[in-house]
Parts: structure tokens; C-alpha cells; sequence
């Protein structure tokens, strides 16, 4: 950014040590900043539009109870007198083959398939990119060895087939298929921040940073890690969608949520059965994926538009 | 000369670059500094003048303990640089560096204030920081408000001025300068070489200073050392290099910057015209390195390599056959 | 005719030296493998046998599996019988997982390859196109659809293709690789539609490929839209590149500078990004197998999950994870004749 | 000088669309190139040099950049209203032009020979019947023209697989190789070692004078324009703020910019270095209103910063500054008078 207003002027200079003037330039700093990054990403509608989804998304599910018309047909229930309605007045998705409100458990579903997401997130995010940092920072060593060929070893094979197999073995439940899945994906994570790192650590900053005397500590998390936080939370925004694609494929073939309790995939693949008659058991629970997906990856792109500006 | 601050003695690093052969994999070397041994007393801006290939970074960098040597070793004020396995913090507290190029030596997420910090947090643990700081940008001629800017919110110059306080926050005797205006524009870089000269004087500090600007080098060194390919070509006192360069190799290079000044037009040894491309350092050629390109070849050059002779006064010495008594030339 | 051999000889190098790479990584897949089909709980030989099996067979089979020795002894004899190509039997199937494996990897691999053919011929031309018109309706629309592709999961696909064109319209069968009555032509390669044409049943190849289509183009879409963005995206990179503007400087016309210089360098991430998407959909397949009725090894794969049926689940695992590895070697082939960078690279090292 | 220039650039402003704003990094640029001429284009980094030049061939990537206002003529026709077809006809035969870092002007995933032949073989519509040797011996002409030995083996290496210093030498014979009327050179050999500079700035100097060709040479350094131009045009921000024949812009530089720039150039014959220009180049996406300069310039009037100074002459018409300092003696007393610059 090129600025004008930073010319010296030295007869400011001594009045900034005042810790009270400091911290309120700092705080007018960061204003600026935050201000900055949401004009730029405001600038796309579609990211805009990606951040409305998801924040949507994120209220209804947490307050589904309160949202649902009818929160109770997320449970065991039955009402066979509503079996297979139609999308209609009373019941906007149409009801499914034993009258439960496809919209109510739409968005329950929406709970599950977002619990799924942000506990596999945290739980691979830390380890990966832990993992990738110390393999990165001390490349050619046999650390990196270590790591990397072990990586490499879950790398090589399609981690889906590998998540469906773990959670096999498991008792099929929410738990076990979040387990099964964040065994699979820290690689992907490791993969990116060991590229990351070890490009990094030739920066003269962090040269700089070992030639003043700093410890690892510092160096990874102090220096390297603050300079890969845009591509981490660019990927993490892609993957909640990809999380979500995944953890309804597992409820498809019964290895993720139970029922009664509506995962999308399982309601989608319940519904199959009634195509094509009553079709709308099936499509309403896998456009409400779509549109789960569709969310992340709109407001993941958008931060990386927009981290890419900032860049530049 | 008074104190010796820093000693480079017979100094060597040979990379290995690559492999060869399936099963006995013999390793490619490539002689980045071949045998290198200059002093710096206290008080002096020794510089180091080379082109691609000619070793002057790596010598700064095993000054400041990024690489170790392959052969022998610096001294600083007498003590061995690589006896310890990892350098001791007060060492690193007495050598500091200023890198080329500030926006990746200064690390764009922290704050001026973050980054001189550090080297306070490290080295001057219970002094007050935030004064610290301060008094390190007044020193500089910064204003204090620069502290909470982010290294883009400055321009190219302040950057440079940024890195050169961190460096002096560690309050270092001996300074390496890894050509530190060569990334910034001509309309800059007086203010950064004048700031460095004026923070000499103040405090007694000592520069080795790494470039391949000679004009930049003639209005700043105190010693001047030239390099080619990992050895030295000749070392003279500033004034002498630039008005009487012995070396073939100094005379071509001088010959070579395009000056704007009849006067120093004059200081253009016209007669050697730059020929040739500089050999890869993987593939040195035998004899002199120099050779391939020097317009006084003669048979010994491509056989026997020159030693170093004394050329002049106050220490002026060449490494060329041309200034080796009749002796060599047998 | 020296660069030629040199060349030949650094191929050669460079194949030997990632085939070495892969064995270890296949050496620690299988360690990988055994450990989630040994460790994780539950008794495999109870598991094999079912809940109402008497104690003693399970023992017997314990004995006959070598359930009973330390887990290093396991997998030496595990692997040494991996080695020899014997997985041992399917509980699903009741054969020699060897012999499943050989009639399921064939009908995922036409499939695969079908859907592969789709992706990189619509992901090239779609990304170019969207490239060239860049910011005309041409290229919005374009993005828009491919958005929609990348974020809509393939059984999604499956289904409303199922719903739309098998059952509602009935234009295309929905279920199996051939109808029934079709004579299956001699097999050679495994694909129906190959053998088809090779034995010269042009029958059985039209009906063939028509049983491909949906569960094809379901598959496809995903990854076609991946490779449409990747590749208006680094067209559009390359675009402002300065050899782009160079060469519009020697005058140049357009039509050679687009379609030449810049579309090579455009490919090579599309290229890459696809041979990956390739063996990943192998994998991915299992839905829409699932739902098409197509006797793939994902499918198998699954079922075999579903019934924990270890003997196949491994051998699923493993074949899969060598299919990846391989195109992994395919990928860096393909982009090393592309990008004489990489090539010079390699030839540095060794 | 009565006769059509060979290139006359007016009043060309461009602007490039980025994220959050435009840029508008050329304001106003006047420049003109007579046959045979050798003008040099200097500025710092981020002046618009390079811009100016990738507009004038229309290579300049278009979105980001706006061509807001300007002409460009080229023998006399204008380059901005030229179609498609036309645009191929100009470049190559009437103005090419050697881009800066030959690393980046080279196609990597192609062979030296696969470039230079398609440029040789698109030069004009006669060469575009030319059969595949003859494109060839051309090619290997155009190499051995630029001092390259085994031309032959070069045609078939990948431009990785060169040194600095010879890929430079493929830009400059390619861009030679069409045989321009005017050759545009952005910053030849500044990528290279000093010594390997200086040949190719020779090599570059003999062809030109050899084949009659006119050119712009970009650059920052003064040294480089001293050594080989006519006539210099000074940029800043975005206009041009001085031109004048090189010997009189080095004995008497006019514009406080150029006078900046001068005294800050290291001598060979050392004295010191002088403190150069305080402050920065300006925010492009708000520059400074009037004259660009008036931030950093030691002689500021009130009207530097309402009013943007027209090129004026300083003696005669050869040697002008865009400079209130150089107006009517009375105007620039008026000026003054204004009082100071806050």
C-alpha cells in the first residue's frame, strides 16, 4: 500500500509513548484494517452472498428447536394420516412415507451435518498443521522424514475409501464417522503447511529471527505460522463443505447418523426409494446439502480473493 | 590498523548441488568460497565486491552462523566463530545483519513495534521495551507512530531503516551488510548509506559491507576486497582500488558501470573491454578462474593458479601472474 | 540420436527411482491397512463367523487365521499371502477375493475411464472457452455452471438423473453395465464396451455405452467443473504473463498465440489435478454404483464394509491405493513432457 | 523537424481496475520518436515506463488496465483505433520490443526455436510462405546475429537451460529478427551482472546502429541513457517532467526531479553520496492533485498544487520541463508571492 501520510514528522515523535495514546492507535489501527478486508470482500456480491448462507445456515441449525415448524418430527414419530404429502401449504418440503416434515428435518439435519464439520475441523486442523510446521520448519532432517513418509502413506489412498473402512470397523454412529473422517484428512493439512513452511523458512524474517538468537517456539508459531493463517482458513472454509459431502456419502450407506435422527444423507438415501413418485422425500435433503456446500465454497473463495488482494 | 574485530582465515564452503550415478552417488560440489582470508579492524567498512557466483552472501552468511564452513574459520575479536556447535547468544548478540531486501526480511504480519521487540526480549531482558523502541527509531530518525505500522504501510527506504534498527537492537559491535540498497531506487538509497555512515560515527560500530555496486562502494568502504568466483582478486584501500585497480578482473569491471560524469569517465580503464560469460561455479575452469575472459592470457594463467602478491601500499595485494616477479613465469 | 538415448535413460531413472519410492509407500499402506483391520476391536474371526457361531469353530478359525500369534507374525503372514496375490475368501461372496477383484475392477475402470474422458475433454474446452470470453455471458454462464458442478455431490447427480431420464422420461436404462438378454461379449480387456467393439458386436457396444452414460456423466460433472475452473483460471493467469505479451509483440496473431503458447502452459495443473481426480473417483464411485446398480469394486468395497468383511475390505484398500500411486507416476510422466522445467529438474538430481 | 514523427504518443492517461479502486498510473504522457532516433525513457521503478510502452503495442492487459484518453500514432496512424488485424501487421515489422526480464519473456514449456521461428515466420506475408528452412537459416541467423555460438543447439534448448546473459541475447535477437522500424527496449540487461551488462548493452548499441533502427530505451539508470541516446525523456508518476537532447540534460538538468536524481546518483569518483528525494512515490489510487512532484520537491509554489504544469520550454523547444519554475520570469514572481506551501 503506498501512503502518503507516513512522512516523518518529528515533532509528534516523543508524544507516542503515552500508553494511553498508544493503545487507542492501535485500536484505530485495527479498525482500519477490519474496515479495509470488509470493503474488499464486500466488493463481491457472490462472497457477500456465501456469508449470508452460511451465517443463515449456522443460526438455523443452532436454533433449530425454534426455527423447525414442527421440531418434534426430528425425533421418533410418526403420522401416518400426513404420510407422503406433497410440497404444500401446510408442510412447504412435503412430508416423508411416514408424515414427518421434510423442511423440520431439513434443518436438523443442517445441525448434524455442521457438528460433523466443525469437529473434524477441529480436530485435523491442529494436528495437521502442527504436524506440517515442525516437518517444514526442520526440512531434510529426519524429522521431516518421519512425518512426511507417514503422510505420504495415508496420501496414497483416496482418504474417502479409508474413512469408509475405519468407520466400518466402528460402531456406525456421528461419533465414530467423525473419528473415521479426521483420521483421513490431517494429511491434507500437513501436505499444504509443510509446502508452506518450508518455503517460509527461507524468508529472510525468519533468518532474521534465528541470526537474532530466537527460539523454535517463536520461530514456528511467531513467525511462520501468522504467514499461513490465509490458505488454512481458505482450505477450512472449502472443506466444511467437502466435510459435509463426505459425512452425508458415510449416512447414505448407514455409517454415519442414526435414524430416526435426520442426517441429510440418510434422509436423501431413504428417499431414493420413492423416486420417482414422490420425489420430493429425496431432493429437498439433497438440495439442503447443495446448499450447505454451495455456502462454504462461495465464502472460501471469497476469502481467498480477497487474501490475494491483500498480497498484492 | 587497530583491533582486529573480525578475522577470515583460509575460510571455505563447497555446496554439495547435486548427485551422480544411480548406485555410488558421487556428489557435485560447487566451491562457493575457495580459500578466503581477509581482517576487519574496528571502526572500518570492509567491502565486499563481487558478481553472481563470486561468494560474497555466503561469506556473510557463515559470518552469521547460517552455514557452517566446510574449511577453515572466522574469528571474532579472537574467538573461534565455530567452536561451539551452536553459537552462544551473546555472539549473536554482537554480530547482526541487514539483508538485501526488507519486505521479506521484515515479516509482514507483526508490527514495527513486534519486530524490534524481539531482539529486546532476547538479548536486554528487564530494560523497558516500549522506550526501547522508541529510542531505536529516534536513533534511526523514525517517528515513534511508525512502531504500529505493518511493514507494507512503508515505503521501500523506511523498511531498509526499519531492518537496520533491528540489527543495532542487539547493540552489535560488528554490522554485515547484505548489499542493503540494492533494493531500493537511486532517489533512496543516499539516505539509507548516509544513515549507516552517521551510525558509525555515533556508535563505533563496524561494517562488512557485501555489494556489486562499485559506485555505491567507492562513497562508503574503507577497504575494498574483490571477489571472483569463491577466491579474492585484490584488495586495496578504497581510494587505491578505484584509481589504481591492478587486477585485469577489477579493471574490467570498473570499465564496465555506466558512469554520468566526465570525471569519471576518466576512472574507466578503457582498455579492458568486458568479454565472456562468467563460468559456472560447478565447473571451475583450472589456472586462474579468471582466464576465459582476462585480455592479458598468458600460458601459465590456464595452468598454474596465481597466489596473492603484494601490489602497493597499505596492504594492496592481487592475485594475477601479471604482477608475479618473472619468478612464476618459468 | 545421443539426446534421444539420454533422454530414454533418464526416463528410465526416473521410473526406477519412483517405483522404489512406491513400494515403500505400499509397504506402509499395508501396515496402515492391517493395523485398522487387526487392532480396532472386535474379533475378526467372530466377526467372520457371525454372533451365533459355537465358541469352538471360532477358535478353529482363530487357529486357521493365525489369530492367536503376536501382530508382527500376523501381518508377515498376512502380507506374504497379500504378495501372492491371495486375500482370501469373501464372506460376501463366498469366493477368493482374488477372483472378485477381477470382475469388479474391470467394470469400475470402464466406468472411471468413460467419466475420464468427459472431464478432460468438457473441463479443457470449457475452461478455454470461459477463458477466451472472459467476462462475456459466455463465461459467466460457464462459471456459474461450474460452480454448480463443484459443489453438488455426485449421488445427487445420480439420482436426479435416475429420477429424470431413467424412470421419468426412460431414455436411458438405469441398472447394470448391459440389458439383460444382450450377449456379453468374449472378454479380453474386462470393459464391455472394448471387448464389444473388439469382438465386433456393435450391439452390445451401443447398448453397452448406453448403460454408461448416467452413471458416467453423474461421475464426471464434479470433476469437470474442477478442471473448467483450473483452467480458465490459469489462462486467465498466464493471460498477463509477459512471454504472452512478448510474443504479441513480434506480431504474432492472436489465433497462434491463444491456442498455442498459451493453452501448453495452461494445462499442466489441469492435467495434474485430473489424473488425481481420476483414481480418487475410483473410489468416489461407490454411490453412484451404488445407485446404478454398477458391479464396481467400490461398491464391493463397500458392501464388504457393511458386512465387515476384512479379507475384501483390505484387498479393495490396497488395489485402490496402487491405482492411485500409478497415476500419481502418470501425472509427473505427463507433466514432465509438458514442462521442461520439471524435466530439467529431474535430470539435475541424479 | 518537419516530417511525420515515426511515433508520436499524446496526452495518454491509463488507469488499471484492481481490487478496491483504480490506479491511475499514467496521466498525460507526451512522447514522440523521430526515424532513426535513439530516446531514452527514465524514471524509478513504478513510474510507467513499462506501461507507456506495453500500450503503445497494445500489449498492455486489458481488463486490468483503461486506456482512459491519448493517441499513439505510428507512421501517422493512430494505434488505439487499429483493429485486430492491423495491430499483427504493426508489431514485429513496424515496433518490437525486448520486455525486461528475459526470464519472464521467454515462453518456458517452448524451445527457443519453436518462438523465434514463429516470429520470423509471422513477420509479414511474405515470410508467412516462406518454407520451414528457410525460417530456420533465419533463426539461426538471428542467434549467431546476437553472438550466440551453436546457434543450432540453442534453437533446440528451453530457455531454463540458458544463462541470464543468453537469454537476454534471444530476447534481443528475437525482437531484432522481424526487423523493426522502431525497437523498444525495457531495461536491457538490468537482470544481469555488470560486467555481462555492459556487453550486451554494446552488442544492443552496434545492431541498432548497424540496421537503422530507432529506438526507446527504458531505464533507470542514467548512466545506461548517457551511453547510448540522442534524446532523454524523464518520467515521474505517470507524466513525462523533462525531455531534452542527453548532453544538455546531463550539463543542465531542469526539473527540481531530474536535479533530485542527479545529485543522488553514487560517483565513481566518490565525494559522498548526496540524501536523494525525501518522501515516496505517490498513492497512485489518490495522487497528489497538480503536479505529482510538488510533495517531495524543494521548490513547491501554492500553484504546484492546483494546477498540473504543461511541458515548458527552457531555452529553445528542444529542452523542456514540466515545471511552473520555467514559466513567463513575471508568472513565476506572481507564484512566489502566493506564499508558502502548507
Amino acid at each position: 500500500m503506498l501512503n502518503n501520510a507516513s512522512q516523518p514528522d518529528h515533532a509528534v515523535g516523543r508524544s507516542a509513548i503515552d500508553p494511553h495514546r498508544l493503545a487507542q492507535i492501535e485500536r484505530r489501527n485495527r479498525r482500519e484494517r477490519w474496515g479495509r478486508a470488509w470493503y474488499k470482500f464486500s466488493r463481491n456480491p457472490l462472497s457477500v452472498l456465501g456469508l449470508i448462507m452460511v451465517v443463515t445456515i449456522t443460526l438455523m441449525a443452532i436454533f433449530a428447536p425454534f426455527v423447525a415448524p414442527y421440531p418434534q418430527h426430528a425425533e421418533p414419530f410418526t403420522d401416518f394420516a400426513n404420510a407422503s404429502k406433497p410440497p404444500g401449504g401446510q408442510y412447504l418440503f412435503g412430508t416423508d412415507e411416514i408424515g414427518r416434515d421434510i423442511l423440520s428435518r431439513c434443518i436438523f439435519g443442517f445441525r448434524y451435518a455442521l457438528v460433523m464439520g466443525v469437529a473434524v475441523l477441529s480436530l485435523v486442523v491442529p494436528v495437521g498443521v502442527l504436524l506440517g510446521l515442525v516437518a517444514g520448519y526442520f526440512q531434510g532432517t529426519i524429522i521431516d522424514t518421519i512425518i512426511m513418509r507417514v503422510t505420504d502413506i495415508f496420501l496414497s489412498v483416496p482418504p474417502l475409501i479409508l474413512a469408509l473402512a475405519v468407520a466400518s470397523v466402528l460402531q456406525p454412529n456421528l461419533t465414530n464417522a467423525m473419528l473415521a473422517v479426521s483420521l483421513m484428512w490431517w494429511p491434507w493439512y500437513t501436505r499444504l503447511v509443510y509446502g508452506l513452511a518450508s518455503a517460509l523458512r527461507n524468508e529472510y524474517f525468519v533468518v532474521s529471527a534465528e541470526t537474532i538468537g530466537a527460539g523454535t517456539g517463536h520461530i514456528l508459531f511467531r513467525e511462520i505460522l501468522p504467514n499461513m493463517v490465509s490458505p488454512i482458513l481458505t482450505k477450512m472454509s472449502l472443506d466444511m463443505g467437502w466435510v459435509v459431502i463426505i459425512g452425508s456419502m458415510l449416512s447414505f450407506v448407514g455409517l454415519g447418523v442414526q435414524p430416526p435422527t435426520p442426517g441429510l444423507g440418510t434422509m436423501v438415501a431413504a428417499g431414493a426409494r420413492f423416486l420417482p413418485d414422490q420425489w420430493w422425500i429425496a431432493i429437498f435433503p439433497a438440495l439442503a446439502i447443495v446448499v450447505v456446500v454451495l455456502g462454504f465454497n462461495l465464502l472460501g473463495d471469497g476469502l481467498r480473493d480477497l487474501f490475494s488482494a491483500e498480497e498484492s | 590498523m587497530s583491533e582486529i574485530v573480525l578475522r577470515v582465515e583460509a575460510l571455505k564452503k563447497h555446496f554439495v548441488v547435486a548427485h551422480k550415478g544411480l548406485i555410488r552417488r558421487e556428489p557435485v560440489t560447487v566451491k562457493a568460497v575457495d580459500g578466503v582470508s581477509f581482517e576487519i579492524g574496528r571502526g572500518e567498512t570492509v567491502g565486499l565486491v563481487g558478481e553472481s557466483g563470486s561468494g560474497k552472501s555466503t561469506i556473510a552468511y557463515i559470518a552469521m552462523g547460517m552455514y557452517l564452513p566446510t574449511s577453515g574459520t572466522i574469528y571474532y575479536r579472537d574467538r573461534d566463530l565455530f567452536r561451539e556447535k551452536k553459537r552462544p547468544l551473546d555472539l549473536k548478540r554482537e554480530i547482526q545483519i541487514v539483508f538485501q531486501d526488507p519486505s521479506s526480511s521484515l515479516n509482514p504480519r507483526q508490527t514495527v513495534r513486534q519486530i524490534l521487540e524481539l531482539p529486546l526480549r532476547i538479548h536486554q531482558a528487564g530494560a523497558n521495551r516500549l522506550e526501547e523502541v522508541v529510542r531505536l527509531l529516534d536513533l534511526v530518525d523514525l517517528p515513534a507512530e511508525v512502531m504500529h505500522k505493518y511493514p507494507r504501510q512503508l515505503s521501500g527506504g523506511e523498511r531498509q531503516i526499519v531492518a537496520i534498527a533491528r540489527a543495532l537492537a542487539t547493540r552489535p559491535s560488528l554490522v554485515v551488510l547484505d548489499e542493503p540498497t540494492s533494493a531500493l531506487d537511486v532517489s533512496v538509497q543516499g539516505k539509507v548509506i548516509n544513515l549507516l555512515i552517521r551510525l558509525q560515527r555515533e556508535l563505533g560500530l563496524t561494517y562488512l559491507f557485501i555489494s556489486h555496486d562499485l559506485s555505491v562502494m567507492r562513497n562508503f568502504a574503507s577497504r575494498v576486497a574483490i571477489l571472483y568466483l569463491g577466491r579474492i582478486a585484490e584488495v586495496a584501500s578504497t581510494r587505491q582500488f578505484f584509481e589504481n585497480p591492478q587486477h585485469p578482473y577489477t579493471q574490467m569491471l570498473l570499465s564496465s558501470i555506466p558512469v554520468i560524469s566526465e570525471e569519471e569517465e576518466k576512472l574507466r580503464p578503457a582498455k579492458v573491454v568486458s568479454s565472456g560469460e562468467i563460468p559456472s561455479p560447478v565447473n571451475l575452469p583450472p589456472g586462474c578462474s579468471f582466464h576465459t575472459r582476462c585480455p592479458y592470457v598468458m600460458d601459465v594463467c590456464r595452468r598454474v593458479d596465481p597466489a596473492l602478491v603484494e601490489v602497493g601500499d597499505n596492504g594492496h595485494v592481487a592475485r594475477c601472474h601479471l604482477h608475479e616477479q618473472p619468478l612464476a613465469q618459468k | 540420436m545421443q539426446r534421444q538415448a539420454d533422454a530414454l535413460r533418464r526416463l528410465g531413472l526416473f521410473l526406477a527411482r519412483r517405483l522404489v519410492q512406491s513400494i515403500f509407500v505400499l509397504f506402509g499402506l499395508s501396515i496402515l491397512i492391517f493395523t485398522i483391520a487387526r487392532v480396532l476391536p472386535g474379533d475378526p474371526a467372530r466377526t467372520a463367523l457371525g454372533a451365533r457361531a459355537p465358541q469352538e469353530t471360532v477358535d478353529r478359525l482363530r487357529e486357521e487365521m493365525h489369530l492367536n500369534d503376536t501382530l508382527p507374525v500376523q501381518y508377515t503372514y498376512w502380507l506374504g499371502d497379500a504378495l501372492r496375490g491371495d486375500f482370501g475368501m469373501s464372506l460376501v461372496t463366498r469366493r477368493s477375493v482374488t477372483t472378485d477383484i477381477a470382475e469388479f475392477l474391470p467394470a469400475s475402470l470402464e466406468l472411471v475411464i468413460f467419466a475420464g474422458v468427459l472431464t478432460l475433454v468438457g473441463g479443457i474446452a470449457l475452461g478455454t472457452l470461459s477463458a477466451r470470453y472472459k467476462d462475456s455471458w459466455v463465461d459467466n454462464l460457464i462459471r456459474i455452471l461450474s460452480y454448480a458442478g463443484v459443489v453438488t455431490p455426485a449421488f445427487i447427480f445420480a439420482i436426479i438423473f435416475l429420477l429424470v431420464f431413467g424412470l421419468a422420461l426412460d431414455w436411458l436404462p438405469s441398472i447394470g453395465r448391459l440389458s439383460e438378454g444382450v450377449p456379453k461379449p468374449p472378454l479380453v480387456t474386462g470393459l464391455i464396451t472394448v471387448d464389444a467393439l473388439l469382438a465386433g458386436q456393435l450391439a452390445t457396444f451401443w447398448d453397452a455405452l448406453q448403460h454408461l452414460i448416467m452413471p458416467g456423466v453423474a461421475l464426471a460433472l464434479g470433476s469437470m467443473a474442477q478442471e473448467a475452473r483450473i483452467t480458465r483460471a490459469t489462462m486467465a493467469d498466464n493471460l498477463n504473463k509477459d512471454y504472452i505479451a512478448a510474443e504479441r509483440a513480434l506480431g504474432i496473431p492472436e489465433r497462434v498465440v491463444m491456442g498455442r503458447f498459451l493453452l501448453k502452459p495452461s494445462l499442466i495443473p489441469t492435467i495434474s489435478i485430473f489424473a488425481l481426480d481420476f483414481a480418487a473417483n475410483l473410489a468416489n464411485a461407490f454411490l453412484v454404483e451404488l445407485i446404478f446398480n454398477w458391479p464396481g469394486i467400490s461398491r464391493y468395497g463397500v458392501n464388504a464394509m457393511l458386512r465387515k468383511d476384512l479379507n475384501a475390505i483390505t484387498a479393495v484398500i490396497l488395489i485402490l491405493g496402487v491405482v492411485f500411486i500409478l497415476m500419481n507416476i502418470v501425472v509427473d510422466l505427463v507433466v514432465g513432457a509438458l514442462d521442461p522445467r520439471i524435466r530439467l529438474r529431474a535430470a539435475r538430481s541424479d | 523537424m518537419a516530417e511525420t514523427p515515426l511515433l508520436e504518443v499524446k496526452n495518454l492517461s491509463v488507469s488499471f481496475r484492481v481490487y478496491g479502486g483504480m490506479l491511475r498510473v499514467l496521466d498525460g504522457v507526451n512522447l514522440t520518436v523521430h526515424a532513426g532516433e535513439k530516446v531514452g525513457l527514465v524514471g524509478e521503478t513504478g513510474c510507467g515506463k513499462t506501461t507507456t510502452m506495453k500500450t503503445i503495442l497494445r500489449v498492455v492487459p486489458q481488463p486490468p488496465a483503461v486506456i482512459n484518453s491519448g493517441e499513439i500514432r505510428f507512421k501517422g496512424r493512430e494505434v488505439l483505433k487499429m483493429r485486430q488485424r492491423e495491430l499483427t501487421d504493426m508489431r514485429g515489422q513496424g515496433i518490437s520490443m525486448i520486455f525486461q526480464d528475459p526470464t519472464a519473456a521467454l515462453n518456458p514449456v517452448f524451445t527457443v526455436g519453436q518462438q523465434l521461428e514463429a516470429a520470423i515466420r509471422y513477420a509479414s506475408a511474405e515470410s508467412r510462405r516462406m518454407p520451414r528452412q528457410e525460417v530456420r537459416r533465419r533463426a539461426v541467423r538471428a542467434l549467431s546475429e546476437v553472438a550466440l555460438a551453436d546457434p543450432e543447439r540453442l534453437l533446440d534448448s528451453y530457455p531454463a537451460q540458458l544463462s541470464g546473459g543468453m537469454r537476454q541475447r534471444v530476447c534481443i535477437g528475437m525482437a531484432l529478427s522481424t526487423e523493426p522500424e522502431l525497437l523498444i527496449a525495457d531495461e536491457p540487461g538490468t537482470a544481469l551482472d555488470v560486467t555481462i551488462q555492459d556487453q550486451v548493452l554494446r552488442l544492443l548499441h552496434r545492431l541498432v546502429e548497424e540496421k537503422h533502427t530507432s529506438v526507446i530505451l527504458i531505464t533507470h539508470t542514467l548512466g545506461i541513457v548517457r551511453q547510448i541516446t540522442d534524446r532523454v525523456y524523464v518520467m515521474y508518476a505517470g507524466s513525462v517532467v523533462e525531455v531534452a537532447p542527453t548532453r544538455r540534460l546531463f550539463a543542465q538538468p531542469s526539473h527540481p526531479y531530474t536535479q533530485g536524481l542527479m545529485a543522488a546518483v553514487p560517483r565513481l569518483s566518490g565525494g559522498g553520496i548526496s540524501d536523494g528525494i525525501p518522501g515516496r512515490i505517490p498513492d497512485y489510487m489518490n495522487p497528489p492533485t497538480g503536479c505529482r512532484f510538488h510533495p517531495r520537491c524543494p521548490h513547491a509554489m501554492p500553484v504546484c498544487k492546483r494546477q498540473k504544469p504543461a511541458l515548458l520550454a527552457i531555452e529553445d523547444a528542444e529542452h523542456q520541463a514540466a515545471c511552473f519554475l520555467y514559466d513567463a520570469p513575471e508568472r513565476v514572481r506572481a507564484y512566489q508571492q502566493e506564499g508558502g506551501l502548507t
